[in-house]
């Protein structure tokens, strides 16, 4: 590969060239007089702000963008052109679940009836959206076993919360809320920040050697001032829990609960109800397992199911269908209140839906595949990266840089040079136990000649930190911009109290 | 199967590679005792042809608003979403991307979060804002936990019941499990927060202290008369805000003195939804900014020195400080912070205040109309309005709802629907108007009220 | 720029790693045993196509296609990403109108009453679909001055064979057909085309020293066997024929036609109506003057309007409006008869007159703008490159490279140069009367910021045919694909009868 | 204003630059006598809120198939179109471009006409095919003109009556200046053209002989025997198709020696809104290829020597070839060739084949249930079909039409409405059938029929 030094003039310059129309925001470019929207004549006596105001009145936000139509949909288009997406390329970010976002979801999410639908309209005006959300829940009941379902949860940190608040309202009801929350250290970050902000305090649990539940660990830690256990199956390592059905009875027998943090749903939906493992509650993260978009960061949503000792604490207002009429019960003496205004994405759960009538029942089809393939790519990677835990691996796959870092090479090095061909780089940020991790998730809806060519890139870039380490150092070479410190900055703000990020443009210009 | 484009075929050929020879040896180490074998409750697939006929059936049952005349509002106004923003949302670069980990291959979502905190703190009057926040109360709840952390060992927050209640009730909530007191302080006769109340409810206790502007009764609040409140006893002021467009023709929190401004920025051309996805904010004094929930987006250079974006102080957030957070939120509205982004773009200075005073004109003549009504009606609250109003009604509600369905109208909001069971104001109907409402839907609503 | 020269290890290769997936055709890559779309299962009996048809009986497509969505949608978004479009940058190409294509215009056409009607459907269910065509026409008839206007032919040079017809079919009727076309050297390809398919000889027209009609020319041409002129205004240069009036006086007194091609009727929308200069019959591109999206190639829409003396010569149906009630006349004895199926591209029809009732009585600062945008260009660019006639410019400008012809390089070497810093290339293939064209139409919708990023290009190239003329020479160096030699391989493929252009995948793969 | 961006000042810098006063000046060179100064006899400009209000209740207004039990075809058949095809046509990079004659920039483009050329050949079984025709009934008449091109010195073509009545007027308007003769041949009993006397109408003078299946009247026609009749004299056959879902159940012409096959593809994901724009094509031989009219794209390679795509043999086209053109054709149907590309590449093999079944399955089931009926309704026909049939509706088909839309069904198109004034068959009703139809729609027609 060392070929790939090999080049021609003009380019990276060149490809500078219109940088200036094609890079930046739009309060760079200064524009005057210009607008992108046009209303109707007012059809009513002006009003004069200044005079009903008084001092309060403003009367300009200053520093506004100023463009038309033209300028803002060239903008947006050319921004679009800098992103990588999932509808171009394989996209191995581990635990993230960046499978193919079906357009039909994108279609039945849009029809006016549901887009265009106010959340206060009548109940007898939104009977389908209620049928909708009800019709949901039934389904995410059976995939879970679950006695109910909440769709509230705006996203998976909040289904977190939303659980966390239900499991302490239910032991503050039986008198004690308890002090702690046990948390593996393979934990994804979400797991001890919900903890906390449920009123609880972190207690993290060692990993054993198969990267696991240590269960010694866990009958030393678990007593009366535990409320919950906070456990991920498959875990961020993509390995199954083989001693869930013990590690449940221990929690249960000293009267706590377990939490299940349901981001890996997708690695076993069809095939194990999580209800039949013991599980009192567990949120779904309809943007991996039900394929609905992430959007750039969002939005998703994070549905909760409970066991039944749970649910007189579901969040209000719960959808009741009483023989075909759909209304909104807020009459719910233990709830634990609202975790959002409204119903929850609503929009998202449209999708969520739309995908789950497409699986219907082969939707364990799914879970199958996604294994499939990241076992897949584990047998073909193993001889080239290094695999700190040796146990079967589910959905994905967690390999680290011990072998590259002997050429001073590390999992960021690895990660940046793969956009050079043309994929996304694996997730690095954890699992914690796994130094320099390279966590990777192709998900079911990657074909094998993807796969495969992903594959051969990995195998490619490894030869290469033999071979020709500073081209991989100096990865990414192709992309629209070169590699940022963005790290370093980091450090900086954190460490040193003086570094100021420039978070937005400034007003003057 | 749909998604899954590997054939039974190819399947094989990938067990064969992995050493396996089924499915079910992959899910060996699955306590038999649970594994699912038989097969699913649930109907078969479903193609396109026949999600069209369900899911057409089920929206067709829901009233859309266009077809509609709509004045509900209490906190998710409809304005007009100019048409390219639902075009380039279904962008797949946009769409199907994750979170902008990686700088490089994610400008375009970068470059667009940035422009979005910009945006905010321009409209707010803040130094900085945040990436998005789940929505409005949500957000508001972050902000009041945010300045609990930024006045060490305070132990009570006072807040307007101007406040739309459902963000009321997620404050409780989510403070649940906190030694926190929440003071509510009532709204007097003007509609406003009863500004005597609010002074004598802080004390040294205090950290922070809220109110919303317009408030859920549509009446405009002074920003001064809190923040006063507040630094009067070193607690910091939150401006909750759930109609952006007021802040075109209103002096924004942080122009008087406000710490921290939240809430929901949905009416920037985000589709209701039934009431989600929307687009909480959170923006704040540059002093704070290690205390901000959320993502943050910076700008800083590549290693040719080209400008570029990233997303920074990192360290704030879960997936770095673990429970020592500054709030457990990961996955945010990024793809409706685009689309406000972009609508905001569109409308622009001029746009923004063209818009402002259209809803100010036609919620001016439809009180003028009201009052003119010699009619069992009357505004509520005596204070200044910008697009909304509480509107009493002597038949009841559910009778001005009922009659003003009839000619298609959809009246308002009843208050008491955002605060059961067995709040005040049951006689109260909240009335938003945008510009989206011809003259001719306002007479409309006139007349069905001339005719009780 | 020579420093354009100057570069970094890896690039142009690099930007390759991933071209096996990024770019080729779907046939090039085997998959089988996928598909794409799936059917509700069938609720009738199954019918057995080999009992039914015999030998006649076709067993499968071989060769096809075997696909999932997951493939597709990504083939077709990369391929997508392959393209220069007028959403990213000014698209200079003269003649082809390049302006901005609203948004709005695109969700109108989608409704469901539009898009998804069929039609066959009755009259009484099509109400809205006529009275649309009905409100198009009066705004076209309002913006021309003719007497109706057809709304069937499918594109400009399909409205031009339907005026051409009518103008022989309105002789024919007056007892002689006649033999001749006038169509002046400087005409669209088109309009020598159109005449030969009507049935007529085409007679060229020299054009004066002013690249306009020579009246003397036109004068000796001008006789008894002459049916039409076929004339552009402004021209192909962008030059308004000053003596228009004159113009078709003359051809009126010898008893012909003028047409006029109205593929610039963007330089004069609002200004001056034709039916006023004495024109008989024109077409319009709705895709030009009225913004309907080209899309990479097509469809247009190419209405035409007529003086009152050829409205009996219209094809069927029109559209006629019995007082809010709205009905398809085939009625029409002296029709020529139809032009295509059905009624003409009505989804074109849509766009275009969402975008006039976007303008409504302002629609003439279309044609000021255009105008104005076209003539700072020239202003800015005439120190650098070669203006073969001086006349005043209206939409577009017409430079030559015969400045940088003597350092070797041709219009055809700027053009690809242009393409490295983000602009499409003028149009070079005509008018013929400017060797070496490079004609440039930048339309109304680009902003001042734009145009001055665009002459700074211009100007840069200039500047390089001096200083770097083989950077010229060799470009593009930054687009997908390097440069093709089309032009060879076309004229090898007329001259030599040998050539054999791959027009299609193999079969057999 | 809307879409030109540049304010009054930015245009008056323009204007300076260029060394003018006013825009009048830079139109002096036109006449003062028509120069227009007046205000337009338009309207003010319409927002876009005024847009959706007004074309929304134009739009309401019509019968939207999706809300119909639709059996409308007659040329125009409403198949499934996937949901990702119309999204994915909103991408810029497809939608705002132009024709691709710079392939640097254009190779998106150029691709995908050059994978239609590929899956109009594999569906016809033709050698070469060009990137497309306005729609079918022009394709035809190019094909006509490309046969006689091909033939030298003929002067006849002979065509059946079983082809769109559309399809013979629109060439009998393009060939009313040609010294051609067009000669018309019945179909007979069995609804197929009269073999005998398609025989002895095809003479030396014949350049072409056209036929089409399925037909109108939806019968199947034998390709051998059109190709057998023309070659007999020297001249070339023509095949016509409307429905090219048919091919995947049918033997393609280029299979059965037909020469030329062209028509109509928009069966292939592309909406019928209202008739246009639709997608035609032409498909030939390759010893043709100089004399097909329209673009080709062909495969080569760019300096580098990496494949890549371009136009070719543009020396047939206008823009070249002025007068001598094999076409004066030049902006296409660009943008729903791709649509039917993309809708092809995911039906795929297997799709065709699954939806061509689905089709002939329920037509089968339909014609049953007529057969079985006592009423006074029989299928005008007996050869075979493929998704469509003609019936012959004893009540009169206004009759039949009207008590079906009581019941929210579209029932058919009368033939009549083809081919008017006075045409044969006027108590004919075309049936068309697709996949999109459920068996509760097929019996909800036969109970409509069954009520008389
Ligand atoms: C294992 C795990 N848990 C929890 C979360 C948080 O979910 P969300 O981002 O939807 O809030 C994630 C998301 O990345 C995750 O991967
Ligand atoms: C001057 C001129 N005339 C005629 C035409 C033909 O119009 P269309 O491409 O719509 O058939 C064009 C299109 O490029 C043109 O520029």
């Amino acid at each position: 590969m060392s070929d790939a030094l090999a080049t021609e003039p003009g380019v990276r310059r060149d490809a500078r060239l219109d940088r200036r129309r094609r890079f930046g925001s739009l309060f760079d470019v200064k524009r005057t007089g210009r607008k992108g929207v046009f209303l109707p004549a007012l059809d009513v006596p002006a009003a004069d702000p200044a005079a009903l105001y008084g001092d309060a009145h403003r009367s300009e936000v200053a520093g506004e963008v100023e463009a038309n139509e033209v300028d803002v949909v060239r903008h947006f288009t050319r921004l679009s052109q800098l992103n990588f997406a999932i509808d171009t390329a394989l996209y191995s970010l581990g635990s993230c679940t960046m499978k193919h976002n079906p357009r039909i979801n994108e279609e039945i999410a849009r029809l006016a009836g549901f887009n265009d639908a106010h959340p206060y309209a009548p109940v007898h005006l939104a009977q389908g959206n209620l049928e909708l959300m009800w019709r949901l829940e039934q389904a995410l009941k059976a995939l879970t076993g679950f006695a109910r379902v909440t769709l509230q949860p705006s996203a998976g940190a909040n289904g977190e919360l939303t659980g966390a608040l239900m499991i302490r309202a239910a032991h503050v009801k039986r008198g004690n809320p308890r002090k702690n929350v046990l948390v593996p250290d393979s934990a994804h970050g979400t797991n001890p920040a919900t903890a906390h902000f449920a009123g609880y305090d972190v207690v993290e649990l060692a990993s054993n050697a198969h990267g696991t539940l240590d269960l010694a660990e866990l009958a030393s830690k678990l007593n009366e001032d535990v409320a919950a256990l906070m456990i991920t199956v498959p875990n961020t390592l993509g390995v199954f829990e083989e001693r869930i059905l013990d590690i449940t009875k221990m929690v249960h027998d000293k009267g706590a609960y377990v939490y299940l943090d349901g981001a890996n749903f997708n690695a076993f939906v069809g095939k194990v109800r999580p209800a039949d493992m013991g599980v009192d509650v567990m949120h779904m993260n309809l943007h991996k397992t039900f394929s609905t978009p992430h959007g750039g960061g969002g939005p998703g949503a994070g549905p909760v199911g409970v066991a039944p000792a749970l649910v007189p604490f579901l969040p209000v207002p719960t959808v009741e269908n009483d023989g075909g009429v759909f209304r909104l019960d807020v009459d719910r003496p233990d709830t634990i209140g609202k975790m959002r205004t409204f119903y929850g994405n609503f929009g998202v759960l449209v999708r969520a839906l739309t995908y789950i009538v497409s699986y219907g029942n082969r939707i364990h089809e799914v879970a199958e595949n996604a294994v499939l393939n990241a076992n897949y790519i584990r047998r073909k990677l193993e001889p080239f990266y290094h695999l700190k835990y040796a146990a079967p691996s589910y959905h994905e796959v967690v390999f680290d840089d011990k072998k590259q870092a002997a050429k001073g090479l590390h999992n960021i090095d690895v990660a940046k040079r793969l956009m050079d061909y043309g994929f996304h780089p694996p997730t690095m940020s954890f699992p914690l136990i796994v130094p320099g991790a390279l966590m990777i998730e192709p998900t079911e809806s990657e074909p094998k000649e993807e796969l495969d060519a992903f594959v051969d890139a990995m195998i490619a870039i490894a030869k290469e930190c033999e071979d020709a380490p500073e081209i991989v150092h100096g990865a990414p070479h192709t992309t629209p911009v070169r590699r940022l410190d963005e790290a370093g900055a980091a450090r900086e703000a954190s460490k040193v109290g003086n570094f100021a990020p420039v978070l937005r443009a400034p007003t003057v210009r | 199967m749909r998604y899954i484009p590997n054939s039974p075929d190819e399947r094989a050929e990938l067990l064969a590679a992995v050493g396996v020879s089924s499915v079910d040896d992959l899910f060996a180490t699955v306590p038999r005792a649970v594994y699912q074998r038989g097969p699913l409750p649930l109907p078969p697939p479903s193609s396109e042809i026949e999600v069209r006929r369900d899911f057409g059936a089920l929206a067709a049952s829901n009233a859309s608003l266009s077809d509609w005349t709509s004045f509900l509002g209490a906190g998710l106004y409809s304005h007009h979403s100019p048409a390219f923003v639902s075009q380039l949302l279904l962008r797949g670069e946009f769409l199907t991307a994750y979170t902008p980990y990686q700088p490089e291959v994610s400008q375009g979502t970068l470059t667009a979060i940035y422009e979005f905190q910009t945006h905010v703190s321009l409209l707010t009057g803040m130094d900085i804002a945040n990436a998005s926040m789940y929505e409005g109360a949500s957000a508001f709840v972050e902000a009041v936990l945010m300045a609990e952390r930024l006045t060490k060992k305070k132990t009570k927050v006072v807040v307007s019941q101007g406040i739309h209640p459902e963000y009321l009730r997620c404050l409780r909530t989510y403070l649940a499990n906190f030694p926190f007191a929440i003071v509510e302080v009532p709204v007097g006769a003007d509609g406003a927060t009863d500004a005597a109340a609010l002074r004598t409810a802080v004390d040294d206790a205090t950290f922070a202290v809220a109110v919303q502007s317009p408030n859920v009764f549509g009446i405009v609040e002074g920003w001064d008369a809190v923040a006063a409140a507040a630094h009067a006893k070193n607690a910091l002021a939150i401006g909750v805000v759930s109609e952006m467009f007021s802040l075109a023709v209103l002096q924004p929190p942080g122009a008087r003195g406000v710490d921290i401004a939240c809430g929901e920025a949905a009416s920037f051309g985000v589709p209701p939804s039934f009431g989600g996805p929307l687009v909480g904010f959170l923006a704040c004094r540059d002093a704070f900014k290690r205390q901000i929930p959320g993502r943050l987006a910076g700008k800083t250079v590549d290693a040719d020195g080209a400008p570029a974006y990233c997303l920074t102080l990192s360290t704030r957030e879960q997936h770095i400080r673990r429970e020592r957070a500054t709030s457990n939120i990961c996955t945010n509205q990024g793809l409706f912070a685009l689309a406000a982004t972009m609508t905001l773009s569109a409308l622009g200075k001029q746009g923004l205040r063209e818009t402002a005073l259209q809803c100010l004109a036609k919620t001016e003549y439809l009180k003028a109309g009201v009052k003119a009504l010699r009619g069992p009606f009357s505004l509520a609250f005596t204070g200044k309005t910008f697009n909304e109003l509480a509107l009493r009604c002597g038949p009841g509600v559910d009778a001005v709802l009922r009659r003003a369905e009839e000619k298609k109208i959809l009246a308002g909001v009843p208050y008491a629907r955002l605060d059961p069971p067995g709040s005040a104001h049951r006689d109260v109907l909240l009335v938003a108007v945008t510009e989206r409402v011809p003259r001719a839907g306002l007479d409309g609503l006139l007349a069905v009220l001339r005719s009780f």
